[in-house]
């Protein structure tokens, strides 16, 4: 029976391996060992984005993407949650467009809780972290919107991305804002290499965390990542090996694959 | 203050204003929808491969026009059905209409093809017929295979296809020439060479959205698919085929300005690019 | 009474009113920006309760007096201790109820997502048997050799904690900037794949404007669309 | 045991309207009692230690039931029953939210209203929408209007029709269409051969624009399909670049994410995650 509806043996083993694999790095990051991280051009320009904007005396406009509460949103959250503590150091105000209304407490609650890491609660204020609208075009013009009237220096968008995504930078652009953008899906890449200054591309958005704030935690974890990587990496020679070897038929890995 | 230097040429084409791009683009579209010159069409090989499956139907056998779609996809799938129905008059091959998802796809098929009847003075029940809406997949499909008039029973206004002058030998699968699937739905096309191309070796066209074609392609290698309408520019090449351009053609024809335009655009921003770097380089 | 006419005239405002922001954001378009936010949050509200609760926890509750059903709303309010500072934690309970299922739900779409593209990968690199020259070059190298080499190097470029220096840290690298290059023209290929999409929508908004809209009032555009 | 059998006999169905509500209203003060018992009895570390829990028990209930053995047809183990109306669970919860997206809208847009700012009368014109929209489609909801409609409509399915169809569908389409826009300008801008990076991606994007449309067949339409070069019609090798060179590269990014992913879930679900939000406390 071959289906993914439910795991197999291999597929079992597989998960547990990797999922150990990023456990144990963490563990033994935060027992103090010292990791390397190699130097990523989109997410070092964040501070510079920062900067400029408290240069320019003006706010940041931030968005964590579209979809609900899901991985993606939340490591957008980790981003903009570093974001505002560089922000609020420097006394620049940073605002939010939601598109979930679900993310929106959770936006509110880590955006106040780094203004209070960053000592500086007083900063916080709750009407600059918007719900824009729930509607994927509604929301597109009313950040524009937001971008346009709040003369933004800075825009970051980091989440999932979909059509909108142009609509967004290409105003943002116009509006002379500096923006980055990152987003884990290929989709919307393209056209954030078009029109912003930095972008941060597929899995350097989920090393974005560990890159800026050199938290052993997640420097651990990134090295566990990577580990995982070249698991994956043997595990398509391996396959290449003997679909060569037979002639393009199913191997038994392709089978245990299928959940058979 | 901004003072505006005279800028050479090479600098001017490399930043034409964003305004301007707009009004061209504008331009462009407007001007090919209301006053069109028509940029040439060659037909692809899979839109060939429609045109030449229906061309070699015997004339003994019917074509089956399967219409699974509805107004979601009607910009594509419209002029795909209307297309496939001009080359089956033109080929004189008798056709039938049915659907097995959204009941709406025969009526929007009827209307097309009452069109192009009467255009051809082509007599309902004699050259064509619709056999409706068919509710059961699968089980509608195995049916057929074996007993057409059972499995249809009544047609789209009610009276049993056995009545049908054209339905006169027509007992089962065998006397099927082609089915040519149109459908903005997956599952269809696999359905219907699972339970008929396959096991009864009847030849199938299909049609699909751009969206969704690709994932068509390893049948149509494999000559599962004897061709395949890709999208728009699909229902564009089967039109021009049959000489009666439509709606495909006047919207391809604008695509074709329109990518033609900012392709030139960007050559003309590179030329520029290239032409202020040699300056800047003596 | 006919709402066709009040439609036509409405959709054809809109799309002019919703244009003009392409010379740059203006009065018109910040009042139909502000008009669309304001339908999509009436619809949201609207939606929550005939698509959402009134089918999946009202009729429960009070028709098939399924009673427990009272401690949705009683865990979705915990939400609302975001704005008081000491019950925020109450607040934070129900997020990591949230972010849990997040993960958790991620889990359960690991393998299902990524198993059939970690298997499409497998692709054969020698001949097959009886292929010729021909089809060796056209069918395995231009199409699995490169394949299996873009998704190789690509791969490389995501390695973050491996320094490039040293004789393996230089070839990573290369390597890497290989990745980077055909990261480029897939980049490029996605985009140029977009074009005809969003031009097919533009087009169809105009064919709205000039035939029906404006066809309405003068017929010679109307002549036009047929 | 099954889902909706232990549901039955924790909580069982009453019988009367009237005892229906006494249950409810017990059910809220019960429930505020408890919240507030856990609000005093937990010190911050219980509080820290009650939400990992929380997170680890949510995330193992639906990743185990994928990972753990199943049996029978359909295959099942003991969790499988509970994942469907768990997750409805979780819907109706999160749906609750949308009061706290409203009010964020109404405090910005109210305060702008009552404070007159500049531009307050387009936060009078949200109000206006925000009011009619809700009103109008739970009229047109409740109406219960037979299909199919009657000649003459009630006046609030009329109203409700202008401003679905009549503005929110077209302000919809108006808004994604400006992307036509947006694309062209953004090639024009960023298709340069400033480096080999951006060469590469403007010779693929190039291609693949021009491949799309019947003039790019055109172009290439003198080389044979059936020859060995067909490789080389601009169709073809758009399709190429397409499945051949763009679908790898997106693969080894999706491989990536894949992992990065897997590492956030676990950091989250464990807690592990540091330095990032909700995590100074420990």
């Amino acid at each position: 029976m071959a289906n993914l509806e439910h795991a197999n043996w291999f597929l079992r083993v597989l998960f547990l391996g990797l999922s150990c694999i990023v456990v144990a790095s963490v563990l033994l990051a935060q027992r103090g060992r010292e990791m390397f991280i190699r130097r990523i051009p989109g997410l070092s320009a964040i501070e510079e984005a920062v900067g400029r904007a408290t240069e320019m005396g003006r706010p940041i406009f931030f968005s964590p993407g579209l979809d609900s509460i899901n991985i993606v949103t939340l490591q957008a959250l980790a981003i903009l949650s570093y974001i505002v503590r560089l922000a609020a150091q420097q006394a620049t105000r940073i605002i939010v467009g939601l598109r979930s209304p679900t993310v929106f407490p959770v936006a509110e609650e880590a955006v106040r809780e780094a203004y209070q890491a960053a000592g500086r609660p007083e900063n916080f204020h709750s009407e600059d972290i918007r719900f824009v609208s729930d509607e994927q075009f509604a929301y597109a013009l009313g950040a524009v919107g937001i971008m346009s009237r709040e003369e933004v220096a800075t825009n970051f968008l980091f989440g999932a991305f979909y059509a909108e995504a142009l609509i967004l930078t290409e105003n943002g652009r116009a509006l002379g804002a500096l923006q980055v953008a990152g987003c884990p899906e290929p989709t919307q890449i393209p056209f954030f290499i078009a029109t912003c200054d930095y972008v941060v591309i597929g899995d350097e958005y989920y090393a974005a965390s560990a890159y800026l704030t050199r938290e052993p935690t997640l420097t651990g974890s990134l090295v566990g990542q990577d580990i995982c990587k070249a698991l994956l990496i043997a595990l398509v020679v391996l396959g290449v090996g003997l679909a060569t070897a037979t002639g393009g038929a199913d191997s038994f890995l392709v089978t245990w694959l299928k959940g058979g | 203050m901004a003072i505006d230097y005279p800028k050479a040429l090479s600098d001017r084409i490399q930043q034409i204003p964003r305004h301007f791009i707009y009004l061209l683009l504008f331009g462009v579209v407007v001007w090919q929808l209301l006053a069109p010159i028509r940029m040439p069409i060659v037909p692809s090989h899979p839109s060939q491969g429609v045109y030449d499956a229906i061309a070699a139907v015997p004339d003994d056998k019917i074509i089956i026009i399967t219409t699974d779609w509805d107004a979601s996809t009607q910009a594509e799938t419209g002029p795909q059905t209307q297309a496939m129905i001009h080359a089956c008059f033109q080929n004189h091959k008798k056709f039938a209409i049915m659907n097995l998802q959204p009941p709406m796809g025969v009526k929007l098929a009827n209307d097309l093809a009452q069109e192009a009847a009467e255009e051809y003075g082509a007599v309902y029940g004699e050259d064509w017929c619709n056999w409706g809406y068919k509710y059961g997949y699968e089980n509608v499909l195995m049916s057929m295979a074996k007993n057409i008039p059972n499995a249809i029973g009544k047609d789209f206004y009610g009276t049993p296809v056995e009545q049908l002058p054209m339905m006169e030998g027509v007992e089962s699968v065998k006397e099927v020439g082609l089915v040519c699937i149109v459908t903005g739905l997956s599952a269809m096309t696999e359905m219907w060479i699972g339970l008929i191309q396959g096991p009864y070796n009847i030849p199938v066209a299909s049609a699909y959205t751009a969206v969704m074609a690709p994932i068509y392609y390893p049948y149509l290698d494999s000559g599962q698919l004897q061709g395949m309408l890709v999208g728009a520019k699909g229902a564009a090449e089967l039109e021009s085929v049959v000489a009666r351009p439509g709606k495909a053609v006047a919207i391809m024809n604008v695509q074709s300005w329109a990518h033609v335009l900012i392709i030139l655009l960007i050559i003309l921003g590179n030329v520029g690019f290239i032409f202020a770097r040699r300056a800047r380089q003596p | 009474m006919n709402p066709d006419l009040f439609i036509l005239w409405a959709a054809a405002i809109a799309t002019l009113g919703v244009y003009t922001i392409l010379y740059r954001e203006n009065p018109i378009s910040r009042l139909f920006e502000h008009i669309f936010v304001g339908l999509s949050a009436g619809y949201l509200l609207a939606t929550t309760w005939t698509l959402n609760l009134e089918g999946k926890w009202w009729n429960p509750m009070i028709q098939d007096k399924k009673w427990y059903w009272i401690f949705a709303p009683i865990v979705g309010l915990l939400f609302y201790f975001i704005y008081s500072r000491r019950l925020g934690w109450l607040a934070r309970l129900v997020m990591g109820l949230f972010f849990g299922a997040a993960a958790g739900t991620f889990f359960r779409q690991f393998f299902p997502i990524f198993s059939p593209q970690i298997y499409a990968c497998f692709k054969p690199l020698g001949p097959q048997p009886g292929m010729s020259v021909e089809g060796f070059v056209f069918e395995v190298i231009l199409h699995h050799w490169i394949f299996v080499v873009i998704l190789l190097t690509v791969l490389s470029y995501f390695f973050f904690s491996v320094s490039h220096e040293g004789r393996f840290g230089r070839g990573l690298g290369r390597s890497a900037l290989l990745g980077r290059w055909f990261l480029m023209i897939a980049f490029g290929a996605m985009f140029g794949n977009t074009v005809m999409a969003r031009i097919s929508l533009f087009i169809g908004r105009i064919r709205f404007l000039l035939f029906d809209w404006l066809g309405s009032l003068i017929p010679w555009f109307a002549q036009r669309g047929l | 045991m099954d889902f909706a059998g232990l549901l039955q006999r924790l909580f069982p169905t009453v019988e009367t309207a009237a005892t229906l509500y006494v249950y409810l209203a017990v059910s809220i003060v019960v429930s505020a009692i408890f919240i507030f018992m856990l609000h005093t009895l937990l010190g911050p570390r219980g509080r820290r230690w009650l939400i990992a829990a929380v997170t680890f028990v949510a995330g193992l209930f639906f990743g185990l039931e994928y990972f753990y053995p199943v049996a029978g047809d359909p295959a099942k183990n003991f969790l499988t029953d509970w994942i469907e109306p768990v997750s409805v669970m979780l819907s109706v919860v999160g749906a609750f939210t949308v009061g706290l997206g409203i009010y964020s809208l109404f405090q910005v847009h109210g305060r702008n209203v009552a404070q007159r700012r500049v531009g307050w009368h387009n936060s009078l014109a949200f109000f206006v929408a925000t009011f009619a929209m809700l009103v109008f489609t739970l009229w047109e909801y409740y109406l219960h209007l037979p299909q199919p409609l009657p000649e003459v409509l009630p006046w609030p399915k009329v109203v409700y029709e202008v401003l679905f169809n009549g503005m929110f569908a077209p302000l919809q389409a108006a808004t994604f269409s400006l992307l036509a826009f947006y694309i062209a300008s953004a090639a024009y801008r960023a298709f340069r051969v400033r480096t080999g990076e951006a060469a590469l991606m403007m010779a693929a994007a190039f291609i693949v624009m021009i491949g799309q449309v019947p003039v790019g067949s055109w172009l290439t339409s003198s080389i044979p399909t059936d020859s060995s070069l067909a490789f080389f019609r601009l169709e073809r090798l758009g399709e190429w670049i397409m499945s051949w060179l763009n679908t790898p590269a997106q693969r080894g990014i999706i491989f990536g994410i894949a992992v990065g992913a897997l590492a956030m879930s676990l950091r989250i679900w464990l807690s592990l995650e540091r330095g990032t939000f909700f995590s100074e406390q420990s």
